[in-house]
């Protein structure tokens, strides 16, 4: 992508340049250190070597004083380092409000991915400048990992659950997307590309592509054909099973006693393994819905639950997702606070 | 270093302690303790019983000090991998969500 | 208190431990741990060199950018036997097992090690694991990454992963037989005086990684364990479609993996503080901090592995604390570097190869060290883990480090292992371009994995093939670099000067006695009356201008 | 050869003592001293184990509690018992060597040995019983699957339990197995130590060997101490059978 040699990535997302200045700290620390200790390495060389073949030199006794100094100097520069690593770290796994919402399938040796509005892709996630999109990911077969260095984040993708991140672009362009997890023969061909797009072409790409049902449409449809109708109600109100409406995001209290928060890992074992976290109040009847749903179908079934939200709820209102809103495009272009409409 | 003969009578007790403990744990095994207590019960008797076997029956209780550290490392090292990897498990999903 | 006197020369004697008795038979069953550590020392060569030979592979088809040398499936075999050679047939036994066993009961002035018969099984257990090994490797290889992650090895790899993973398994416990015996000796043979603190730090460092050695190394046999037969039976304990977690895998793993790499760099770490003491003819400085940090990286890199997981689910908060405490872990060595180079200072410095080596350890050990900080760090982690900044860090303390160290080690024993000198020049060539290849190869890598260049990858974008190109440039430098030493050791070993008993003028026990040394190492059992490193107080130097153990036999 | 024995005059003649040691009580805390290390490794392997074990518990609590309830509680105590037995049988014949009586010596050797065996005798039964239930996991035995009756677990056919039941019984094949195969090495070396017994080889002052595997055999049963409740134990109170 670039005609000279590059020795720093493309920056392109908005934690990219706080990975960066750490990176640029930790590179200054580990190069005065290296060369303090190879500098006076070859001094003490030069200056100390033998001159008489017997010449013995005096014994020291160690010094505790320095000892102290040359531990408590590097504890103090590496908690420097902890820390800001740490609270970088935090940020970026903190998940963030109004994000797009994007489902993301790994399986060898391909990314699928859907947007929460229903255009489908293979390879290439089309993305708009300067809003928060966050990926729900997961694999069908074996562990990968979505790494786009260009935005300076990763994270795996693992079987059997869901793992979440989310970046936010600041470039347009066109960014690698690796798997950077081994994951078997074609490992090295598991890549595609990330298309950061001014918010104005991205709303045309959207609309240029619509097509599929959205993943909270076609997780309705599985809801009646799958039957969660005759225990949830027709459209997630209750019944013999606890009510749907308005659950994500709230914290359910399990009949072991406990809370869990009802995000999107928890609905998912919800229906693959009902009996792990029982709702308090209920009883254990929920049959396991584990390989009679795909991957796929699973996370519409978890973008219909999400899509659901109550009147009533007490907690604030979940993600608003862009799933819920009829028109793709417009739900994508009114983010809810400050539009960068440039 | 002289060793120490542990006498006939400390074995026979021990012995009966542990076939006690033994009654003991399958007995307590079908009482509903409250507070799910059952699993405390229960591995503690194990722990008591695991502690004479290695006291008396191993001599531990007549031993140096360095047998008395080895035992505990070991202790400790399954501790390690139990606390780090159980720090992990209890504390998944927090952040999972934003709401 | 004069400690000369308690020492005089050894008569040369032509009788030694390879020459006491003859024949194929009193090798295969000697249960002298000097013949052991030469049989140890030959298969690990022999490792080392299929190893490398996997290494060259690996560079020469990441030469350009699309995947033409070798097929991705071959690529993938071959970057995991790399590994899986390199780590536990090469690494982890290396400098214990052939230095170790050597020098341990010289030092602390013992005949043997406590169990000759379990020393000797260990080295059949060793060879009985890469028997197997290479079995796998010859019927089909195995693919899976050194790392056998689940539930791709348990479920979708269709290569040799039982028959290697039993290998391994089997491999461990030779392990743990060393490491059972480095401590019992270690706590129970030692000679008349030699307390713990007169011990050369080279024992620290041996026993610290017996520690791991034998707290780590069974849990990584029970993991490998599981996982054939999960891979056998069709149960998921690993295995998520089937209620299982393969995070916990990763766990498991990693609680053996990490302390492991404290296994590979201490036993190094050790022969460096040796080198730098003796050809420096100067005490360690801080020698009791020296040697407590090596039991501290022992005991605190039990409490870190989870910083391989940065980026899978782990909690958030654990990576946190595996963060911290990795940072924590750094220290020790931090302590260790600092007094090698305080050792320097106002010493007498000589250029011998071995010390070419050691200076060479300190340096890229401490880059290697450092660069272990940018992936101790969670933001900087999570952008750099599985790039070829990782694998730039590991080559840099496992080949630039342990490496070094074990050839600085060879180099150093060689004429008490063989009674033979290597050619002295050649030696110093070949550690200068052993240097100079090494950062050629990988120097570029750390900014190659940090503009995004993964890992285990056959094929790449183009924009990274320049950092490609210096780096199989260097590794041919260096692939040429390790074959002076092998020719000269062979050389040295039929046409090298003889060796006098302390051809470097040292007091450590293993000088005072002849070259090569016999059977029951000394003639009579040393008592020990000098610390470690005590070269002759320098008053009596100036009269006498000889050191400890050099003052003649009728003196 | 140098002849190394001459240098330390004080040495015992006993023609236990190998070349390397000083004396007999070198040679004594060494053997010791190795076999406590090495049941450290034993301790970290079995840990691994239990670790699983803890955390499948906490991850599928129902599945296990049936899965546990199933177990045989009558053969699994008989069985602690047995082996506690044994353990005590073992400690006495540490004690005789120790004390010089050889004839009890080696029938306390004989006994911990038969019941040892019955031990495995009695896990071998259960394994069976294991077997005609096809409560094997996995596909390890061809033409018998895992695939019990539902119904003796309380279950409808295809409940996800099943799959939790799988899990309790691999874990519970992989501790029982791994501690039965250690209970066989364990016969194997009473063999050796009764074989050698027989010989007179070992007196008050060379008893080592005895001792060291004892403290092997009293870790095998220590294991089973937590194995029992573990297994056989936790859950009973929810009901069950
Ligand atoms: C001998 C081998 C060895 C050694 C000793 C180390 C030592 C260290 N390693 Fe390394 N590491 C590996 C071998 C090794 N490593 C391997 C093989 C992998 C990859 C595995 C795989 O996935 O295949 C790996 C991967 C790895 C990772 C995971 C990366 C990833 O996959 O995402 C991390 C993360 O924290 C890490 C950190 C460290 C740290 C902090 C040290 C510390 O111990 C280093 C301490 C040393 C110093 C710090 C230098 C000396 C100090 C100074 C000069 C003073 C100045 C110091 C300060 C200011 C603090 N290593
Ligand atoms: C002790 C450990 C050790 C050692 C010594 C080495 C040594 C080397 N390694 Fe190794 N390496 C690992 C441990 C080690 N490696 C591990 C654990 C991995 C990760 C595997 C995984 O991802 O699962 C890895 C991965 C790895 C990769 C990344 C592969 C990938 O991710 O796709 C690369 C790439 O350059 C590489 C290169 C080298 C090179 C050039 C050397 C050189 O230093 C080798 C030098 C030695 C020789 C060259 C042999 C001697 C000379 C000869 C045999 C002469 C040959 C004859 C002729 C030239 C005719 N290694
Ligand atoms: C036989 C009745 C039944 C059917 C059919 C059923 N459920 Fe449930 N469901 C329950 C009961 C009862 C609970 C509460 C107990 C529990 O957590 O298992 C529950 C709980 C849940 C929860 C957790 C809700 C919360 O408030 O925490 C989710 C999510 C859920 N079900 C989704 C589904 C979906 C999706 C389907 C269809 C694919 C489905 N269920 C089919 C009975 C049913
Ligand atoms: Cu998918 Cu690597
Ligand atoms: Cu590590």
């Amino acid at each position: 992508m670039q005609s000279w040699i590059p020795i720093v990535p493309e920056s392109a997302s908005s934690f990219s340049w706080k990975v960066d200045a750490l990176y640029f700290y930790l590179s200054g620390v580990t190069l005065f250190f290296t060369l303090l200790i190879s500098g006076t390495l070859i001094f003490f060389v030069i200056r100390y070597r033998r001159r008489t073949p017997y010449e013995i030199p005096r014994p020291v006794a160690g010094s505790h004083k320095l000892e102290t100094v040359w531990t408590v100097i590097p504890f103090v520069i590496a908690m420097t380092m902890f820390v800001w690593g740490a609270s970088v770290f935090f940020d970026q796994y903190k998940p963030p409000q109004n994000a797009i919402e994007v489902y993301v399938v790994g399986k060898q040796w391909m990314w699928k991915l859907q947007h929460a509005t229903g255009q489908r892709e293979i390879n290439e996630l089309h993305v708009p400048v300067g809003r928060k999109v966050r990926l729900i990911m997961t694999s069908e077969d074996v562990i990968h990992d979505f790494f786009v260095p260009a935005f300076r984040t990763k994270a795996d993708v693992v079987p059997g659950r869901y793992t979440t991140m989310w970046f936010e672009a600041t470039k347009p362009g066109t960014y690698h997307l690796f798997c950077a997890e081994y994951c078997g023969m074609n490992h090295s061909g598991m890549i595609g590309s990330v298309i950061v797009m001014e918010p104005r072409d991205f709303d045309n790409w959207l609309s240029g592509n619509v097509g599929s049902m959205t993943p909270a449409t076609a997780g309705q449809q599985l809801y009646q054909t799958l039957g969660c109708a005759s225990c949830h109600g027709g459209s997630g109100e209750g019944g013999r099973g606890p009510a749907l409406t308005g659950t994500f995001g709230t914290q359910i209290s399990l009949a072991s006693g406990g809370t869990v928060t009802a995000d999107e890992g928890y609905l998912r074992e919800s229906i693959i393994n009902p009996q792990a976290k029982l709702v308090a109040g209920f009883g254990p009847i929920m049959p396991t819905f584990q390989g009679q749903v795909s991957e796929d179908q699973l996370m519409q079934l978890v973008a219909y639950i999400k899509s659901l939200h109550g009147a009533g709820t007490t907690t604030p209102a979940p993600t608003p997702s862009a799933a819920a809103s009829p028109s793709p495009a417009r739900a994508v272009a009114s983010p809810a606070p400050a539009p960068s409409i440039r | 270093m002289s060793e120490h003969i542990v006498s006939v009578r400390v074995y026979i007790t021990i012995f009966l302690v542990l076939l006690v403990g033994t009654a003991l744990t399958v007995w307590a095994a079908f009482v509903d303790f409250p507070f799910g207590l059952n699993t405390i019960i229960a591995m503690a008797i194990a722990v008591t019983k695991a502690t004479f076997v290695v006291l008396y029956f191993m001599h531990v209780r007549y031993s140096t000090r360095l047998v008395w550290v080895i035992v505990g490392s070991a202790l400790f090292w399954m501790g390690i991998m139990f606390a780090f990897t159980f720090a992990d498990y209890f504390t998944r999903s927090r952040l999972s969500i934003g709401t | 208190m004069k400690p000369i006197e308690s020492f005089e020369l050894p008569s040369p004697s032509k009788v030694n431990y390879l020459n006491a008795v003859y024949g194929l038979k009193s090798w295969l069953l000697t249960k002298d741990h000097k013949r052991i550590a030469l049989l140890y020392l030959g298969s690990i060569t022999f490792f080392f060199f299929i190893g490398g030979i996997y290494a060259l592979m690996i560079r020469l088809e990441l030469l350009t950018p699309s995947g033409d040398f070798l097929e991705s499936t071959t690529y993938n075999k071959v970057f995991t036997q790399h590994g899986i050679i390199m780590i536990f047939f090469f690494l982890i036994p290396s400098i214990p097992a052939t230095l170790g066993n050597f020098l341990i009961p010289m030092m602390i002035g013992a005949k043997d090690l406590a169990f000759p018969r379990i020393n000797l099984l260990s080295w059949y257990v060793y060879l009985a694991g890469g028997i197997i090994t290479i079995y796998a490797l010859l019927a089909g290889g195995v693919d899976t990454g050194w790392t056998f992650y689940t539930p791709f090895s348990t479920t979708f790899s269709n290569s040799y992963v039982v028959a290697t993973g039993l290998g391994i398994f089997i491999n461990g416990f030779s392990s743990i037989l060393t490491g059972l015996n480095f401590i019992v000796t270690i706590h129970t043979m030692r000679a008349p005086g030699m307390t713990w603190f007169r011990m050369p730090l080279f024992c620290w460092s041996h026993y610290a990684t017996s520690l791991i050695m034998i707290l780590g190394t069974p849990v990584i046999a029970i993991t490998v364990l599981l996982l054939a037969f999960e891979r056998v039976s069709g149960v998921g304990i690993f295995n998520p479609k089937l209620g299982g977690d393969p995070v916990l895998f990763q766990h498991m793993f990693w609680f053996y993996s990490h302390p492991a790499v404290y296994i590979m760099v201490l036993p190094g770490m050790g022969v460096i503080s040796e080198l730098i003491a003796n050809f420096s003819r100067k005490n360690i400085f801080g020698y009791s901090f020296v040697a407590f940090s090596s039991i501290a990286i022992a005991v605190f890199g039990f409490l870190v592995w989870g910083h391989h997981m940065f980026v899978t689910p782990q909690s958030v908060y654990a990576g946190m604390i595996f963060s911290f405490l990795s940072f924590a872990v750094a220290i020790p060595s931090a302590i260790k570097v600092f007094n090698w180079t305080a050792t320097l200072y106002k010493s007498s410095i000589s250029y011998d190869t071995p010390m070419l080596y050691a200076l060479g350890f300190i340096g890229l050990f401490t880059i290697g060290g450092m660069t272990g900080l940018f992936l101790a760090s969670l933001a900087t982690d999570v952008h750099l883990s599985d790039t070829y900044f990782v694998v730039a860090h590991f080559h840099y303390i496992m080949v630039g480090g342990a490496l070094m160290a074990y050839l600085g080690g060879l180099h150093y024993w060689w004429p008490k292992m063989t009674g033979r000198m290597y050619p002295e020049g050649w030696g110093r060539f070949g550690a200068l371009v052993v240097f100079v290849g090494f950062n050629l190869t990988f120097l570029p890598q750390f900014i190659a994995g940090y503009i995004g260049m993964p890992r285990r990858y056959h094929a790449y974008p183009p924009e990274f093939q320049v950092y490609n190109v210096l780096s199989t440039a260097g590794a041919s430098i260096l692939g040429f670099g390790m074959l002076i030493p092998a020719v000269y050791f062979v050389w040295s070993m039929r046409y090298g000067k003889h060796a006098e008993a302390n051809p470097w003028h040292l007091p450590g026990l293993e000088w005072r006695t002849q070259s090569p040394p016999p059977t029951e190492n000394f003639e009579q059992t040393p008592i020990v009356t000098w610390d470690a490193y005590e070269f002759a107080p320098p008053e009596e130097t100036e009269v006498v201008g000889k050191f400890h153990g050099e003052v003649e036999r009728a003196s | 050869m140098i002849e190394s024995h001459a240098a330390t005059p004080e040495i015992h003649g006993h023609p236990a003592l190998q070349h390397h040691f000083e004396n007999m009580e070198q040679q004594r805390e060494a053997g010791t001293l190795g076999m406590w290390i090495f049941l450290v490794t034993e301790i970290m392997f079995f840990g691994g184990m239990f670790l699983a074990y803890t955390l499948y518990r906490n991850l599928f609590p129902a599945g296990f509690v049936l899965a546990s309830n199933h177990l045989d509680i009558t053969l699994g105590a008989v069985n602690t018992g047995v082996l506690i037995l044994s353990s005590f049988t073992m400690a006495m014949a540490v004690y005789f060597t120790q004390t010089g009586k050889l004839r009890p010596q080696v029938w306390c050797l004989v006994l911990t040995l038969i019941l040892g065996l019955t031990f495995l005798g009695i896990k071998a039964v259960e394994y069976h019983e294991k077997y005609t239930d096809r409560l094997i996991p996995g596909r390890i035995i061809p033409g018998a699957h895992f695939g019990p009756d539902p119904h003796a677990f309380h279950l409808q056919a295809g409940a996800p339990e099943l799959a939790q039941i799988e899990m309790f019984y691999w874990i519970y094949f992989a501790m029982t197995g791994m501690h039965a195969l250690h209970m066989v090495i364990g016969a194997g070396l009473l063999t050796y130590l009764i074989i050698f017994s027989l010989k007179r080889r070992f007196d008050p002052e060379y008893h080592s060997p005895v001792e060291v595997i004892g403290l092997y055999w009293h870790f095998v049963d220590i294991v089973w101490i937590f194995l029992f409740p573990l297994l056989y134990l936790l859950g009973r109170h929810l009901g069950g059978h």
